[in-house]
């Protein structure tokens, strides 16, 4: 395979390319409201109606606009159909033909659409990922071939730090300088991990991707491994993820078969090939250390860094590790160049982010932003509000996460804004509360997810996220004193500034932050001790 | 869970393994060329129990016993890492599942007055199966269907934008199976 | 100066604690100069808990409803309660029965039904036999607590040096292994 | 061989580059206090009594497997480390059963001198009261889960020194506890050489020899030390 290769096939593939393009959602969420049904019907109906010559029906990934899904959407006319019904199908086609259709039309320049900025997203929803061939037509693979053939590994890295790209996985580490570190460090074996163990409740950005567009990742992949100098690369999916495993194993043979994965890639020395490894059910794994551990067939327990993995990682080897959104940043950042990329966003959070807008609003769905758009512009204008009630808060960042409240709706979305607010960007996680939510509930569900989730090794998260949620429990029994919210306070800064990893490090992040702006929602639960009532009523303290 | 030494474990574990030596036992089989497939390798021990788990239904001592002798692994490891993740079960579980995502955004659209209902109407608890071994009740992280939360998965189907009485309505059907 | 108002209270625990405050021997003689005992299982026949109390020792954990009703009127006549023994620090063997689901039922079901010798029956007089409560608790869980003396039983080396400064207006020093080691 | 040097608790030291934090901390006579680890076994950082705060850091970093650099500055006694480390004894009191009056380790108990050493008089959190499981099947030793605290020293070193790995975790988050075998009771399983390492190095009560009562047991910690140096520099006499 070489450029002129790659590009025929391109060519060929836009020549077989119907006029009319008919895009049907078939991830995970409108399957679920039987979009596979859909799909054969409307492909029943084209062939019913001859218009196989100028229509063709194909399955897509994730359009983004999931509350109102199944989607059906309509290329070149852009005609955006919502909530399809599989027997509404043959009135789509017949529309073609002049008829009427029966589903709901959209408005694609809906501020839900028109706001966003699509990088990682450009071809969500457009191609269909089982199909290699729509990918390179969108000028797929280019980057790695330009990668290779006009740019050192050293330049590559280059370009991602120079790019402002930081890690979407939740930290914000600069991509960049992740990627130099592993590419000094000696060793012949290096490998590259692409994180997909998208464990956040409430998130499903990376699950969107794979499902969407699996070879952007994988051409990520394999251009981190020609920058870092590693050949081998693996992949770390939810096991909850089937779709996304599936479409992952056809893109992985499909690159093989052309020659863009496996030895020689291009024609040149480059060799760089990818498995995939199936999470088993476990939050932590989310953690780099916990996942290395968990590739090499062990509990994932996570280990204390330094030594980080950039040093010693997967089989003690130097490993990059980069989430799904990361790494499907890459191609367009070698593609447009740095430049271009650093262009989008803010002074210190740059590029675009995805978000799943879910919870008490209007349109929920998958949003790709530029950093630094504001909550209130996200929620109120693209999120269209809280169907009834009020917004009372966002949370953001997951079980890591904070609850930003409807005050503070005018903070900029990027990564040292949110910080400040005391949530996180996590990995793009937004749960929009009304009125209704109790922000103590909350703060259980989430204490209680932690609890469920710590991996049992060190104390303070083992034990101190038991201890956290009886407390919750404790309040929102009304049992609880003035006493017992500030022991509560003080062992959340305890577990906060003692546990081993990230995921008891912020697991009190979520008290923390609706004790900060939610407060008289704690006070109002508290009682007074029983033994200053004057009388020794029967009491059911529990732990 | 307690810690419970089941005292015929080792007993219960053989006949098993012997029992294929005498009839091959296609799942086994299974077994075999996964780990062959993987040279081995200790590392593959989630994969292959992964197999197993599809393979099984759920991880039976004989065959964990069957996986630590194959890829020489210490048998404490392997209960060790066959109980760390969620996704691994060491009992069977019932005829149907029914899985109630538990994600914020399933939570905060009622996931959890819908899971409620469920065990109310099963007389179940998360994580158990119905006496007649019918149903079992589970409950996810995050199945990442935010989108049409809450959710809830009966026998692999995702059911979205779920009402409790919808939930319990899917689940009795079940019920009625004979 | 008045004398300081001294009392020790006696809840669930074996009463191992108050045998070691006997064990303080000839001190108790000099203790019974600078106090006057107002209320003890081993020092006074008062059976009511009296207002105004200094200090108090406080045996034993909160097993059942006589104890909840005590430590509650203890809490709010005293001024320095102090939890005496492992039994009031951690509730210690009496909360054992903890551990069984139901505890209070559980407890009486395995001590006077399954381990009876001769007439398996549940004890049942309303009034006279206190209701055991479901979760034997330290003292801390339910009241304020102002000084832990743990020791399974505190020797009376520790119970003196406890109590001693308090008696001349001043703090111990709970710290180290000589006053406050568990067990 | 490079030599770094550093402070811990305003005293100059200077170590073999390399050294951890504990190990220079023991050298310059200052202790630190520790559950899990244990000289001659893997760290695991997992107690996080070891914490100490290094001057410039915003992070606490655990002693145990942190090496030394070059000017470092280490504080192993500020009150937010006091504060920390009693917090987290009360946390391990409350999670299992640890009833000292009546435990074979008393009087010989690390978790007990640690909770004598951070001050702690009692737990301000609730206990727990788990239903644990205790495990006389071996004919020698037995295993009381109620007073587990879940170090892994007896996986460690039944694996690491003794090469045996009767020992591992399961479960995880609260619900682990340490498992002999498939599960199975410890007695049955074929791996163990009854040896005693495990309860040698148990800093509590739950591994103890059968017969002993209270306050009999007499665990040698420091044994591994001296087994991995004879095994390393073949110097078999301590």
């Amino acid at each position: 395979m070489d450029l002129q290769e790659l590009r025929e096939i391109a060519r060929e593939e836009k020549a077989r390319q119907k006029p009319v393009r008919v895009h049907c959602c078939t991830s995970t969420g409108c399957r679920a409201a039987d979009a596979m049904g859909i799909y054969g019907n409307l492909q029943a109906a084209v062939k019913e109606h001859h218009l196989e010559d100028r229509v063709e029906v194909i399955g897509v990934g994730c359009m983004g606009f999931c509350g109102r899904g199944p989607l059906v959407q309509i290329d070149p006319d852009d005609l955006l159909y919502e909530e399809v019904v599989p027997d509404q199908a043959t009135s789509i086609i017949e529309a073609m033909n002049g008829g009427t259709a029966q589903p709901i039309l959209g408005d694609s320049q809906h501020p839900f659409f028109a706001r966003q900025t699509r990088v990682v997203r450009e071809y969500s929803g457009k191609i269909d990922p089982e199909r290699i061939e729509e990918y390179i037509a969108v000028g797929g693979y280019e980057s790695l071939h330009k990668a290779i053939y006009e740019m050192t590994p050293a330049a590559v890295v280059e370009q991602i730090s120079k790019s402002g790209l930081r890690g979407r996985g939740g930290g914000g580490y600069p991509t960049g300088l992740k990627w130099a570190t592993v590419a000094k460090m000696p060793g012949d074996q290096k490998y590259i991990i692409c994180n997909g163990d998208e464990g956040d409740p409430g998130a499903f950005m990376d699950r969107s991707i794979l499902e969407s567009d699996p070879h952007l990742v994988l051409e990520g992949m394999a251009i981190a491994g020609y920058a870092v100098g590693a050949n081998h690369g693996y992949i770390y999916v939810r096991a909850e993820y089937p779709l996304a495993i599936a479409r992952l194993q056809k893109g992985i043979q499909q690159a093989k078969k052309y020659g863009l994965l496996g030895s020689q890639i291009f024609d040149s020395p480059f060799d760089f090939k990818i498995d995939i490894r199936i999470g088993a059910g476990a939050f932590v794994c989310g953690e780099e250390t916990a996942l290395i551990q968990s590739i090499e067939g062990g509990r994932g327990n996570p280990v204390p860094r330094p030594p980080y993995p950039a040093e010693k990682g997967l089989y003690e080897c130097p490993t990059l590790i980069n989430n799904v959104e990361t790494l499907a940043n890459i191609t367009a950042i070698i593609r447009n160049g740095a430049d271009w990329y650093a262009s989008i966003g803010t002074e210190n959070s740059k590029g675009t982010k995805i978000f799943a807008l879910t919870g008490k609003i209007r349109n929920n769905g998958l949003i790709e932003v530029p950093m630094g758009i504001t909550l209130r512009e996200i929620v109120e204008d693209m999120g269209g509000g809280v169907p009834d009630g009020e917004v009372k808060a966002v949370q953001t960042g997951g079980p890591s996460g904070g609850c930003i409240p409807k005050s503070m709706l005018d903070t900029p979305v990027d990564y040292d804004s949110l910080r400040q607010v005391g949530s996180m960007m996590g990995s793009g996680g937004m749960v929009v509360m009304d009125d209704s939510t109790s922000m103590v509930g909350i703060a259980q569900f989430y204490m209680e997810f932690c609890r469920g989730e710590t991996c049992g090794k060190c104390v303070p998260c083992r034990t101190g996220t038991v201890q956290l949620y009886a407390m919750l429990s404790k309040i929102l029994k009304r049992q609880a004193t003035r006493d017992d919210l500030a022991k509560m306070e003080a062992l959340c800064e305890m577990v906060r500034d003692t546990s081993l990893c990230g995921l008891g490090q912020t697991a009190p992040n979520p008290v923390l932050s609706t004790l900060k702006y939610f407060r008289e929602e704690y006070e109002a639960l508290l009682v007074e001790p029983e033994y200053l009532n004057g009388q020794a009523a029967l009491h059911g303290v529990s732990a | 869970m307690s810690p419970t030494a089941i005292p015929s474990t080792v007993e219960s574990a053989t006949p098993a393994v012997k029992e294929k030596s005498a009839k091959p036992d296609l799942r086994f089989k299974r077994l075999d060329i996964t780990m062959k497939r993987h040279q081995y390798q200790p590392d593959a021990l989630i994969e292959v129990l992964h197999v197993a788990q599809e393979a099984f239904g759920f991880l039976e001592e004989d065959v964990l016993d069957y996986v630590a002798h194959g890829l020489k692994l210490p048998l404490s490891k392997v209960y060790g890492v066959a109980t760390f993740y969620h996704l691994f079960s060491l009992k069977p579980s019932g005829a149907h599942t029914c899985v109630v995502c538990m994600g914020t955004a399933c939570y905060v659209k009622g996931g959890d007055k819908v899971l409620e209902k469920l065990q109310e109407e099963l007389g179940i608890e998360l994580g158990e199966t119905t006496p007649d071994g019918k149903v079992s009740l589970m409950a996810a992280r995050c199945l990442g269907a935010c989108g049409i939360a809450p959710a809830v998965v009966f026998d692999g189907t995702v059911g979205g934008k779920l009402t409790p009485e919808e939930a319990v309505a899917k689940v009795k059907i079940w019920a009625g199976e004979s | 100066m008045d004398k300081i108002r001294f009392a020790t209270v006696w809840l669930a625990g074996c009463s191992g604690c108050h045998m070691s405050f006997l064990d303080l021997d000839e001190f108790l003689i000099d203790l019974a100069d600078l106090v006057e005992v107002v209320y003890s299982p081993v020092g006074c026949d008062l059976k009511d808990y009296p207002d105004n109390v200094d200090v108090c020792l406080v045996e034993g954990a909160i097993a059942n409803e006589d104890n909840l009703e005590l430590i509650y009127k203890v809490r709010r006549k005293t001024k320095t309660l102090i939890s005496f023994g492992d039994c009031a620090v951690t509730a210690n063997v009496p909360a054992m029965r903890n551990m069984l689901r139901n505890s209070a039922e559980g407890v009486l079901k395995r001590g006077y039904l399954e381990l009876a010798d001769a007439n398996p029956q549940l004890p049942h007089a309303p009034g006279i036999v206190p209701e055991l409560i479901d979760r034997v608790t330290p003292i801390h869980e339910l009241v304020p607590v102002d000084i832990f003396m743990p020791g399974c039983p505190p020797s009376a080396d520790r119970i003196r040096a406890t109590i001693e400064p308090l008696l001349h207006g001043q703090q111990p020093q709970m710290a180290g292994r000589e006053m406050i080691k568990f067990g | 061989m490079s030599v770094k040097t550093l402070k811990i608790d305003n005293q100059d030291i200077a170590v073999e580059a390399g050294t951890t934090i504990m190990e220079a901390a023991k050298e310059a006579g200052v202790r630190i206090p520790k559950l899990c680890h244990l000289e001659g076994l893997t760290p695991v950082g997992a107690c996080r009594l070891c914490l100490v705060e290094i001057e410039g850091m915003n992070k606490l970093l655990p002693s145990c497997v942190t090496e030394v650099w070059e000017g470092m500055v280490i504080h192993t006694q500020t009150p937010k480390l006091q504060e920390y480390r009693r917090m987290n004894v009360e946390l391990i009191f409350a999670e299992g059963n640890h009833v000292c009056s009546i435990c074979v380790a008393n009087g010989n108990c690390e978790l007990q001198d640690v909770a004598v050493e951070v001050g702690m008089d009692h737990s301000r959190f609730p206990y727990r009261f788990p239903d644990r499981h205790v495990d006389l099947s071996h004919p020698l030793f037995g295993i009381d889960h109620n007073r587990c605290i879940l170090c892994t020293r007896c996986v460690r070193v039944c694996d690491e020194v003794e090469g045996a790995h009767v020992w591992d975790v399961a479960q995880r988050g609260a619900a682990a506890y340490i498992v002999s075998g498939l599960n199975q009771p410890w007695g049955e399983v074929d791996a163990c050489t009854s040896c005693g390492k495990c309860v040698d190095a148990c800093p509590t009560g739950a591994i103890f020899k059968q017969g002993s009562t209270t306050g009999e047991k007499d665990a040698d910690a420091p044994k591994f030390e001296f087994l991995t140096a004879a095994r390393e520099k073949h110097q078999w006499t301590r």
